[in-house]
């Protein structure tokens, strides 16, 4: 295996990016390539990840796979990086036009997705698309989640006129803070009809809380990615719905385009990997199965 | 090292001065109820309440064990990584079939091998216990991290889940459990030789040593108590949001720091008690729960943070000052 | 004595302006105008009136608590006055911070010695007062000034060593050296010889008396009458904070002065009664540790053994050796005739030997902790049933030696840091009494100990003999070992030199023998 | 309030012994280098090597900073959130038409300020300086949040965010920037009389007032010193990621600490140096970039980066001991 392509996520300690790095981890296996798993602690370390970049490149891999983990800020170290070797983008994008290949889910669509799905869950329980929301997010200053919050925003605000956000909390990054911040606005908010809980830590903490108080029938929640305990949420419908992306497909995809692109092979510029909403109602289906029960090992 | 505070500081405790400023911080708390219950229509409800009571309890526990090392003027800088830990402990426990009591005996003593370790190493290496419970901070995230390769691990024993919602005597299960921690934790501190042990070794070591007190064994005493409440509170936070993930109560340990010095604790030593940590708590656990019931916006909500923990503190200190 | 002069270079011109022009030898230099201190209720210093002359040397004296230590540091700006006035060369002058205070050329060396144990000798001499040439400090300038400083005074110290390396008895050398070089125009030494020996006390006092030819004025705080006689001019007396008196020196005596202090009269201070000599109680054979060798004694009920030697003799080592303390290398330890291994404190407790050591600060007390808890710290474990403390019998024995002690303290709730230098003394001996031993070993037990409270311990001594105890006495004040101990042994750098059996020896061998030379 | 360490801590280095340890500490360095220069090719490559020094930069100039705290025996927990804080402010100056070195000044006006603020706190209100600090980390991340709205400014400022990517003689620009701070550093701690008054405030604060120090300037001098650092590491870390962001450097307080510590800087006051933490930065840095080129698992980076502060701090303990 003379062939090494690093992928470098925003976050090696969430879920979401372990199932990023199995598909490039499989992908490396089928292709014969070596991929060195790098990433930062925890997605708001910018610095870290330029570092990580930074001494990725010193390696002189075949390429390099990486998402951005801040639109604005990774953008001069693509460009400088990319001089050395092609780089092929996930998940995000960055202020840069260098990039080989780019597979994405667009975050800010994923935004309207949940909004859309809070509001059919609504309309399903309420018979009306109107009533009080709101946003819990997990920490302030990481690009995914504010374009998924502008996304969400800028869908309500167009598309459902009846639905008021009467809050928008950050938490620490705590499950626990998310449950409490839940917990209280329940209380300030005899009225709430739904929540947009944007990442799997979250919606973790909120769906707790939803469970707690036993409001599934009364508070609609839709979370952001999935993992065991969501899924069992949104089979107990404590949960009424999951955006999900595709990130095992991400992740062995962009290892493999990254490979074409290392023998000078042509790829397509940009990939969107899509977003779907899952609810009770299509859990079952095998393709979203697939999306929920991801093959990581 | 000796910092000389004859002129300046010197408190001559007057006669039920810890009482007097418990009291006073009691006072503070109630203030705060007051002034939330007229600002909000949701905040004396018993729902709230009860939340307010299930907020502040894994802080308050943490606080107390916290104060313990405290008060030997050490710092245990690693209870949230053992929170966060142990969650990961007794869920891949229940995951791999043990059974429930076991699963908590055996994360409970993991704990215990925690704070012995963090002892070891101040006792028998010499280092500060700044840095090896740093390390330990530090060691400990990641080998939780690779426990769950990352991700977490769901808790499906139903039971246990449900004992964290669970109220008795409609008081909040997590509230009992702070009780069931406070009062052994008190007879400990307060009435009990160990508890003084804890103070000699904090105000003078060497004047401990030579009075015949075990100042080792103190100190071994002091972070296995601090490491076995992180334990108990990882096990009370995996029940309450039903996963374990190592990530977990990152930055508790400066919150728990935090509430035991809102509680009249001295970072010097050899000054503390264990209702100043537990009002502490509830005090920090008020300002979010009501921040919350006013949408203060999350950031305002950070700021005023920052300033109640001074002007607190300051107060404390003004008191104290104050009384002589 | 030029040498001083030149390197406490705070500019002369300076020191002249703030000292208002030079006083007259013999004229009021500073007088105090009814300076009161109150410390919360404590009222430290009430209205007290004393001028002190230019060129004289004036002790104070007075009992423990009597607020000596609190008038110099009024003096020196350590601590804010909470009225009165104080008159300097004729005007009244703040003295509201140290600074204010070194400016004026007044300076002290205080009970407690204040220095930078991390710092060299050099560096705490000049602290404050570095020599700079463009901003960057003369390190091997001060070094050198340092060492002509300390060698010109006769203290046989490296300028380049850490202070910590040094013992107490050491440090309080360097701080007397410090404050010679800064203080000028007054100087105040208070209790300087605790934690000298004889023969550095006498350096002390060449050293002074040099001073005051240089027309320094001097204030000295003793609780050692001989020494106020043989030095001072005049001598006051304060009593709770009282200044009851100033006397010419020439015009009182012993007697006089102590009945001002403590408003009655002691006829004998070193209380002895001979007792018959029991079965051995600890006999040590060929002891070796860090910092004493090859010690062979014998401790017997009813006898003390005292322990005399200079300062680092190794007299404190042998004592934690003996206690478990320090690991010993060599030799063995008998106790009631059977050899035991004392690993630790707690074994040594348990076997029955009590140990007050040395330094109060750093070994006896934990500051800022309460008296009571201070008192009971070792006999928790007795004072416990079952799990907890028995509250009832906590607080009576915490207050049963308050009041056998005559611990100056409304409560023994108090801080032990806001005790007297004297007091905090009695509460390490305190300690151990309630705790109770077959052997005590007392390190300076009466540094800082006003006469009365002498007298006082010194009959508990008799007590805890009568009671089949045996004491080891280690003191580096000559009077007091060679009139209590039935056996005295001199120690020499870590061996043992000598021994005389009671008053055998002259004063002179025994110092010679310690000194060896 | 005095803690007493006679026996147990305080360990006071002999004469010489700085250099010394500072020169073995240099030893390690070179060892891990040559270890890691063995064992993968790409080490030893000048691309490597000034990912290092770049790398280690940062951390390296605000441990300096913190290493005058804590020679004071005070810390500065809010370094962080100082540097994230910075980093907003220069972007905002900059995004609101500011030039570029008067918004330098600002920014590094504001970190004065902050300092000021810390030791006001510490002196004049009688608060323990973990609390402040504490106090200013959490709302100094709030006050920059508020001012970004949760999210980040982007610098358009090309020569500013290019600056961080320079070589100036081969060697990084933020490189430089360590020397730029480092040799006014050692010329203030170790020549000046400033630097020994913040030793002598540290070991024995109440002698240092006695021999007529200014102990309160000196503690001012102190915390000025740190914040400004970390408002130079936030203004260097603004252009090396091309955003104010309110949220950047998490936890590099700890790191400064750790890595001041690791530097041979006592907890306890009175001893460091401005060599110290300065290797200790680069040998942390050596250890995630060796990490990264092994390819070992970032869970492992962790649990070797905890073990190795311990064997790191353990073995400068020992050295110590045994020295005297
Ligand atoms: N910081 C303080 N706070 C409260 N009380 C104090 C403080 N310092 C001293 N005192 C009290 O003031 C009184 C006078 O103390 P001072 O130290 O002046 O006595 P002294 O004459 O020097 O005694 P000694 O001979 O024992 O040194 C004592 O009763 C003491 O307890
Ligand atoms: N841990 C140690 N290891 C080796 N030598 C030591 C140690 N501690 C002290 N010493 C040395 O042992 C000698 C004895 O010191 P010690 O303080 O016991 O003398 P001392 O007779 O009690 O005198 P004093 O109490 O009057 O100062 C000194 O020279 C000291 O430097
Ligand atoms: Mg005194
Ligand atoms: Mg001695």
């Amino acid at each position: 295996q003379d062939v090494t392509i690093p992928i470098i996520v925003k976050d090696t300690t969430s879920f979401y990016w372990q199932i990023v790095l199995a598909g490039a981890r499989a992908a490396g296996k089928d292709l014969g390539v070596n991929v060195p798993e790098l990433g930062a602690q925890a997605e708001t370390d910018v610095n870290g990840q330029i570092s990580i970049l930074e001494n990725a490149v010193a390696g002189s891999p075949a390429a390099i796979v990486i998402s951005p983990t801040e639109f604005k800020a990774l953008g001069k170290p693509v460009d400088e990086a990319a001089k050395a070797v092609p780089i092929i983008g996930i998940d995000s994008g960055a202020d840069s036009k260098a990039f080989s290949s780019f597979l994405t889910t667009d975050n800010v669509q994923g935004g309207r997705i949940a909004a859309d799905g809070l509001a059919a869950a609504i309309k399903e329980a309420t018979g009306k698309d109107e009533g009080e929301i709101a946003i819990i997010t997990n920490t302030p200053g990481a690009g995914s989640l504010e374009q998924r919050k502008e996304g969400f925003l800028d869908q309500i605000k167009s598309k459902y006129p009846g639905l008021k956000v009467v809050a928008d909390k950050y938490a620490d990054g705590q499950a626990s803070t998310g449950l409490n911040i839940m917990t209280d606005l329940i209380t300030a908010n005899p009225n709430l009809v739904g929540v947009f809980a944007s990442n799997l830590i979250m919606a973790q903490g909120v769906g707790q809380a939803i469970a707690e108080n036993k409001l599934g029938e009364k508070v609609k929640v839709i979370g952001f990615d999935s993992d065991e305990k969501t899924v069992g949420f949104l089979k107990e419908g404590v949960l009424a719905g999951l955006v999900v992306q595709d990130p095992y497909r991400m992740g062995y995809d962009g290892i493999k385009t990254a490979l074409a692109v290392s023998k000078k092979e042509k790829v397509e510029a940009t990939v969107d990997t899509g977003a779907n909403l899952v609810t009770k109602a299509n859990m079952a289906d095998p393709k979203i199965d697939a999306l929920l029960n991801p093959k990581i090992n | 090292m000796s910092v000389e505070t004859t002129t300046e500081a010197a408190p001559v405790p007057k006669k039920g001065m810890n009482i007097l400023f418990g009291l006073t911080l009691l006072g503070l708390l109630l203030f705060l109820w007051l002034l939330l219950g007229l600002s909000t229509n949701s905040f004396w409800t018993s729902n709230n309440i009860s939340n307010l009571l299930r907020q502040g309890a894994m802080t308050a526990i943490l606080a107390v064990g916290q104060t313990f090392v405290i008060i030997t003027a050490g710092i245990d800088l690693s209870v949230g990584a053992v929170v966060g830990f142990s969650s990961v402990t007794i869920a891949w426990l229940l995951a791999h079939g043990v059974p429930l009591w076991p699963a908590i005996g055996i994360t409970l003593l993991v704990g215990v091998f925690i704070g012995a370790f963090h002892a070891f190493g101040i006792v028998r290496m010499g280092l500060p216990a700044f840095i090896i419970t740093l390390a330990t901070l530090t060691s400990l995230r990641g080998i939780g991290l690779l426990i769950t390769n990352g991700s977490t691990i769901s808790i499906t024993d139903e039971s246990f889940a449900n004992f964290s919602r669970a109220d008795f005597l409609g008081v909040p299960s997590l509230f009992w459990m702070v009780i069931v921690v406070a009062i052994p934790a008190f007879v400990f501190l307060h009435l009990s030789r160990w508890g003084r042990y804890l103070f000699a070794v904090g105000s003078n070591r060497e004047a401990a040593r030579l009075s015949g007190v075990n100042v080792e064994r103190t100190i071994y005493l002091a972070y296995i108590l601090s490491s076995t409440c992180a334990a108990f509170v990882g096990i009370l936070l995996a029940s309450r949001i039903g996963i374990g993930n190592a990530t977990q109560a990152e930055g508790w340990e400066l919150q728990a720091i935090a509430s035991s010095v809102i509680g009249g604790t001295s970072l010097f030593g050899a000054v503390g008690s264990v209702h100043g940590p537990l009002l502490g708590a509830f005090i920090l656990a008020t300002i979010n729960n009501g921040a919350n019931l006013l949408n203060l916006n999350s950031f305002w909500q950070r700021i005023i943070t920052g300033a109640l923990i001074i002007i607190i503190v300051y107060f404390d200190q003004l008191r104290r000052c104050g009384s002589r | 004595m030029t040498g001083l002069n030149d390197v406490s270079h705070r500019h002369d011109a300076e020191v002249e302006a703030l000292s208002g022009g030079p006083v007259a030898k013999g004229a009021p230099i500073l007088e105090l105008r009814g300076l009161h201190k109150r410390y919360g209720t404590v009222e430290a210093l009430r209205p007290a009136s004393i001028t002190f002359l230019s060129g004289e040397i004036h002790a104070i004296v007075g009992e423990n608590g009597a607020g000596k230590s609190t008038l110099i540091k009024l003096l020196t700006g350590v601590i804010r006055r909470t009225s009165g006035d104080i008159v300097w060369c004729g005007q009244p002058v703040p003295l509201s911070d140290p600074n204010e205070a070194i400016s004026r050329g007044i300076n002290a060396v205080h009970q407690e010695v204040v220095l930078c144990p991390h710092l060299t000798v050099a560096a705490n001499m000049f602290l404050g007062d570095e020599m700079n040439r463009r901003g960057l400090m003369r390190k091997r300038a001060m070094t050198d000034a340092a060492q002509a400083v300390l060698n010109d005074l006769g203290f046989n110290l490296p300028a380049g060593a850490l202070l910590s390396d040094l013992t107490i008895g050491q440090q309080q050398l360097v701080a007397t050296a410090r404050a010679a070089m800064r203080g000028t125009q007054f100087l105040i030494f208070d209790e300087p010889t605790a934690y000298l020996t004889r023969q550095e006390s006498a350096q002390l006092f060449r050293l002074i008396r040099r001073l005051q030819a240089q027309g320094v004025t001097i204030v000295y705080i003793s609780h050692r009458m001989e020494e106020v006689f043989e030095l001072a001019d005049r001598v006051s007396v304060l009593r709770d904070g009282t200044h009851v008196g100033t006397r010419l020196i020439g015009e009182t005596n012993d007697a006089e002065l102590i009945s001002m202090m403590i408003n009655r009269s002691i006829e004998q201070i070193y209380h002895k009664e001979t007792l018959p000599i029991g079965k051995p109680i600890v006999e040590t054979r060929g002891l070796s540790g860090p910092g004493f060798q090859d010690i062979s004694l014998t401790v017997r009920a009813g006898e003390i053994v005292g322990l005399y030697g200079l300062i680092g003799a190794g007299r404190s080592e042998f004592a934690l050796g003996l206690y478990g303390r320090e690991k010993v290398t060599a030799g063995e330890i008998l106790f009631e005739g059977k050899t035991v291994d004392i690993r630790n404190e707690r074994v040594a407790m348990d076997l029955g030997i009590a140990l007050a050591p040395e330094s109060r600060r750093d070994q006896g007390l934990c500051l800022n902790l309460p008296i009571g808890l201070n008192i009971n710290l070792p006999v928790f474990d007795r004072l416990s049933s079952g799990l907890t403390i028995n509250r009832k019998r906590e607080i009576a024995n915490a207050d049963k030696q308050i009041g056998d002690l005559k611990i100056k303290t409304p409560t023994r709730r108090v801080l032990a840091s806001a005790m007297s230098g004297g007091n905090q003394q009695k509460i390490v001996i305190g300690k151990w009494l309630s705790h109770g031993a077959k052997l005590f070993i007392f390190d300076e037990p009466t540094v800082g100990v006003d006469v009365g409270t002498k007298a006082e311990i010194y009959r508990l001594f008799s007590k805890l003999l009568e009671e089949g105890a045996g004491i080891i006495l280690i003191s580096s004040y000559l009077p007091e070992v060679y009139e209590l101990a039935d056996t005295l042994h001199v120690f020499r750098q870590g061996r043992l030199v000598a021994s005389h059996a009671y008053r055998t020896a002259s004063h002179e061998d025994v110092l010679t023998q310690a000194i060896g030379v």
